[in-house]
């Protein structure tokens, strides 16, 4: 049988397949390069960085729920100077995307560091407006159509890379967020980031997160990703990198039909640090099966019956 | 580190009428066997086609067989209590050895002191310990008895222990704390090794520190990735928070800031 | 060991544990009557109605996800009319209270219901703004806090009976919404309902619901609905009826400890038609084995780390 | 209808090089045992602790006992996978016995046809026919042969059959539905139950029509609650909606819509 094609443009991003690790379930990506080929992947999405280190939130910082996970890290992250010379020269080494997700305080924050890491030569920034657990920012910016437009803006204007915007679910309507940040001038959407959550512990009666409330992220969260995903590609035709609870092949074949141009695996690493590489073959296996020669035939191609 | 599909090879069911119920799972997995270090544990994947339990669960190195681990467990809840379901040949996928280990003080003698579950990685290493001829005694708390075969497999990997059970029914009735005060009284450890549940880890730390012994402890915190990627198993050191599957579980007992 | 109090005040309305079965999942009462004591349960919320009958959706109505189940029933219910002549009289022998779930397509329609039912004498009702099957309407009201406030007043204007508005979860800002219509005259808020998703067969690649999408429900949802009320009962400390994903009572107790007070049992219904018996008794040995008397003495009792 | 706590009594693994796999999971269930109907079901849980999978699964009486249920069932996903690991002494929630089942025809000769795991609510009523010395034949169509010792359970209860498998490796080569119409060369049933792949009750269902010959069809659907509360598990009808767990699972083939 012939080799079938994976390799994907999302926007101006070129990956050759559309499988990527999502940011924050793959650190700096050396934590698993003994388990993993990085090779293969599609992409890496970097842990989220911000201007200056965070130290994060008090432990706990995880807590289990029914097919999902809430995890309150805060955004612990060794900030963007280390980032670029301790981490990127290792990551530079495979041949794989590297696309930098980031975080600021003020649409200043997001400049600044869009400048900095295009200057350090990355593929592409994923720009965070959207994490639930961090007080002091982020969720403002990302479930108002308006500030979500001017982070954009301000991270365009510093960078020629490619830039997705990646939204959080907390919003009543997800399709006119992605609709102002494609405006502004992001190439596309990541979605979705971990929705808003807590868990309490009835014995002591407190949260079971040192914060208090954390973000909701895996299986549990697939059929509202899907949803929303659906929703926002029928509307804007805009290209999508689709995430939430993707553990399989078949998860992720979902979310292309539904039509995300790519997907990221997330908590699903924790689980079996190599689902990446079994989605990749998955997919693979799958349009050898439909008789598919290219997987851009099935991105999008959900048949809706009249 | 390895990800290595495991096979079962022996699961043991320590139930006995009024004693602490331990399991005892021997999984065939030749490269982690071969590599782990005692302190190290291993990341067990519990549902396999079920999504629910989600996370993987960390086990302490109970001891180490030619080809093979073994884990002491107690069941607590929906994880723990599926995996006394498996059988002899099931395939479980384990990731480790991960974490740091404990490293050998340089002089004797040296106690291992355990409160239930706890005993696990002290077992791997008192067996080290033996084997490198380094004097050393046991102590461990429980809350009853527990059935004479696991004492067995115990003393056998680790020699004597001193135990104490909180309702008397093996051993000195009372707390390990109590029993580390008493043994004192006979010699001064330049090395203690814990690992236990956090309040006897407090005290017994307050206890070392007014004593002058040097403590190592081994550590828990809920875990997402078992490698130092998610960030979530943070602990409070003196040098800010570290993660307890990559920097530990074993530290020194002085780094942690036990008040928080 | 002496007894200890489980009954509540919900806004107006009484009930003698806090335990009820939610909108849908138990049917009129009479489906699962053989094999629960319905006079144990708090209460019973019963399928939503409409002024006319409603035929539904086209099947498959159901897709199970993982730790929830997604349904696109599109409210088939037998209407107002059928429902006071033949099923209200058999709920009426029970030793609960009756809360009716009403729905409808303009500000007529709920008053119409709400009307027509306080003539008839129920306990209770609960309207639903925000059930995301039916595209009629239903998602309109419950996503914007001057209808749904509209609604409600519309709704109050024509009963006495206490009113609960049941939230839809896929708004910006739920607490909003609920300080609107509590504003205009609700007794509490019910939330919440089902959050929109889809599942999609990669084989036929066709959507797995006949009406491409429905709403999901179930313990993978309960983190979600967990934190929306904490933030709903600390901001505005009003009456709560908890609902997603509860199937057991330490489910039910984290609702109650965060502030709910009551708490309804959906899915579970399905997958243990006595889930509701089984709450309250946990509840009842929750209690004394903490050494509370009265339920009361829990409710909002969560303990927030200063 | 009950909800009670059943106790695996016996399963077995009908796996053979070649041939289809079924398992037959007969439980302890008085009450649902002794108020069982042909072409009835039960809805049983799976998970107990875990809430993935969350959903009871529906299977049909394949037989009935006098204090046990027997149900005969295939693996398709997840569920039905955990089932495979019960074992004796396992116990199960069961919801049952749940719908309406066949009415009897009242003229002879009747044929049960039945495709794949289609056979179990057919064997329940051929035993029941035979019971009443109604006269009727049988006929299974399946992908591959079966393991002779599920052949003989079977016959044991239903008599002789007429098979049909796709690769020919039992029986006749071919399809069921070609099956009917070399039988209807011998006689004219009087009526016709089926169970089976949605294409083979349609296929049959035009050529019934043609023939003038009544059928009863056991239909399915994805169940949540299967005691008609969710109204989840509709199937358009003549008469519009119908529910399958309460209304059915058996229909006159005339009142479905088809095309749908
Ligand atoms: C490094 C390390 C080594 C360990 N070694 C052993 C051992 O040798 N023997 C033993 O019996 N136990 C050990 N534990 C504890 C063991 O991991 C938990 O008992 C187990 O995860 C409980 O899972 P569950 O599904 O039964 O419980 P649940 O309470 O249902 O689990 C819910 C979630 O909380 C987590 N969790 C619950 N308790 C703990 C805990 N104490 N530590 C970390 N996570 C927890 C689970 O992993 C899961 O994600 C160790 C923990 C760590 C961190
Ligand atoms: C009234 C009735 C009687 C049945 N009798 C039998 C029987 O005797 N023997 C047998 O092998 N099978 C029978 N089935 C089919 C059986 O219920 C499914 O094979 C089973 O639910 C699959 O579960 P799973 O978790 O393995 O599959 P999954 O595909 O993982 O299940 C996912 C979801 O879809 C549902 N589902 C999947 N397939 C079906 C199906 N065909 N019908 C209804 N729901 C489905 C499951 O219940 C579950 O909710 C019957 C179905 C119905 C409705
Ligand atoms: C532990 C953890 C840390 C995360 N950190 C980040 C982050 O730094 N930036 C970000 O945009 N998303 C972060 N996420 C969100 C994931 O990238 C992803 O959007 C989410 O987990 C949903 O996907 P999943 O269900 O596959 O995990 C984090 C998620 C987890 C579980
Ligand atoms: C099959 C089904 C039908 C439902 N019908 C209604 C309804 O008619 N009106 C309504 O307000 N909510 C309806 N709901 C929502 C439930 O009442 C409840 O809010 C939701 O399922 C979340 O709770 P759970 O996770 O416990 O199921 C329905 C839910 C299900 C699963
Ligand atoms: S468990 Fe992920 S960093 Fe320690
Ligand atoms: S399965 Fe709920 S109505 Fe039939």
């Amino acid at each position: 049988m012939g080799k079938v094609n994976l390799a994907v443009k999302v926007g101006r991003l070129e990956l050759k397949n559309p499988v990527l690790v999502a940011s924050g379930t793959f650190g700096y990506g050396e934590e698993y390069a003994q388990l993993v080929d990085l090779n293969r992947l599609g992409g890496i999405v970097v842990k989220g960085l911000s201007l200056e280190p965070k130290i994060g939130n008090p432990p706990p910082r995880l807590v289990e729920t029914s097919c999902g996970l809430i995890n309150a890290i805060g955004l612990e992250n060794i900030g963007v100077e280390r980032f670029i010379k301790e981490k990127l020269p290792f990551l530079r080494q495979f041949e794989t995307k590297i696309i930098v997700n980031i975080f600021g305080y003020s649409f200043k924050d997001y400049a600044g560091l869009a400048a900095k890491l295009t200057a350090a030569g990355v593929n592409a920034l994923e720009v965070n407006i959207s994490c639930p657990n961090i007080k002091e920012g982020g969720k403002f910016f990302g479930t108002d159509p308006t500030s979500a437009a001017a982070v954009t803006k301000a991270v365009c204007e510093e960078t020629d890379l490619p830039v997705f915007v990646k939204l959080t679910p907390q919003v009543t309507d997800i399709v006119e967020i992605a609709q102002a940040v494609i405006e502004a001038g992001a190439d596309g959407v990541s979605m979705i980031n971990t929705f808003p959550a807590m868990a309490v512990d009835i014995h002591t009666r407190r949260p079971k997160l040192g914060n208090i409330t954390g973000g909701l992220s895996g299986p549990c969260l697939k059929p509202i990703a899907l949803k929303m995903i659906w929703e926002v590609v029928r509307s804007l035709h805009i290209p999508v990198m689709g995430i939430g609870g993707i553990m399989s092949a078949a998860d992720a074949l979902e979310y292309l039909i539904v039509g995300a141009q790519a997907v990221q695996v997330g908590t699903a690493n924790f689980v079996n640090p190599r689902t990446a590489l079994e989605v990749i073959d998955g997919i693979e296996d799958y349009l050898r099966l439909h008789h598919f020669k290219d997987i851009k035939s099935i991105i999008g191609s959900v048949l809706i019956p009249k | 580190m390895f990800l290595e599909t495991a096979k079962v090879v022996e699961h043991c069911h320590f139930i006995e009428p009024g004693a602490e119920i331990f399991h005892l799972l021997t999984l065939s997995a030749p490269k982690i066997a071969s590599s782990a270090k005692p302190g190290q544990f291993v990341m067990v994947r519990v549902g396999a086609a079920i999504l629910d339990p989600l996370l993987r669960r960390p086990f302490s190195i109970f001891y180490q067989g030619k080809d093979t681990i073994s884990l002491l467990y107690k069941v607590i809840g929906k994880g723990t209590n599926l995996m006394t379901t498996w059988e002899p040949g099931d395939k479980i996928s384990v990731l480790g050895p991960l974490g740091k280990g404990f490293k050998i003080f340089s002089s004797e003698p040296q106690w291992l002191v355990a409160g239930g579950a706890g005993i696990a990685p002290l077992c791997f290493l008192g067996s080290r310990l033996r084997e490198k001829k380094v004097s050393f005694k046991t102590l461990w708390g429980l809350r009853y008895k527990i059935a004479p075969a696991l004492m067995g497999v115990i003393q056998q990997k680790l020699g004597d222990l001193i135990i104490y059970t909180e309702n008397g029914s093996l051993g000195y009735q009372g707390l390990v704390t109590e029993g580390v005060k008493r043994l004192r009284q006979e010699e001064k450890p330049e090395g203690i090794y814990a690992c236990g549940p956090l309040p006897m880890l407090k005290a017994l730390f307050r206890w070392t520190k007014e004593e002058g012994i040097a403590m190592q402890v081994s550590l828990e915190a809920n875990m997402a990735c078992g490698v130092g990627a998610c960030l979530g198993c943070v602990i409070e050191t003196k040098e800010g928070y570290k993660k307890v599957c990559r920097q530990g579980p074993v530290f020194n007992a002085e780094e942690i800031k036990w008040e928080k």
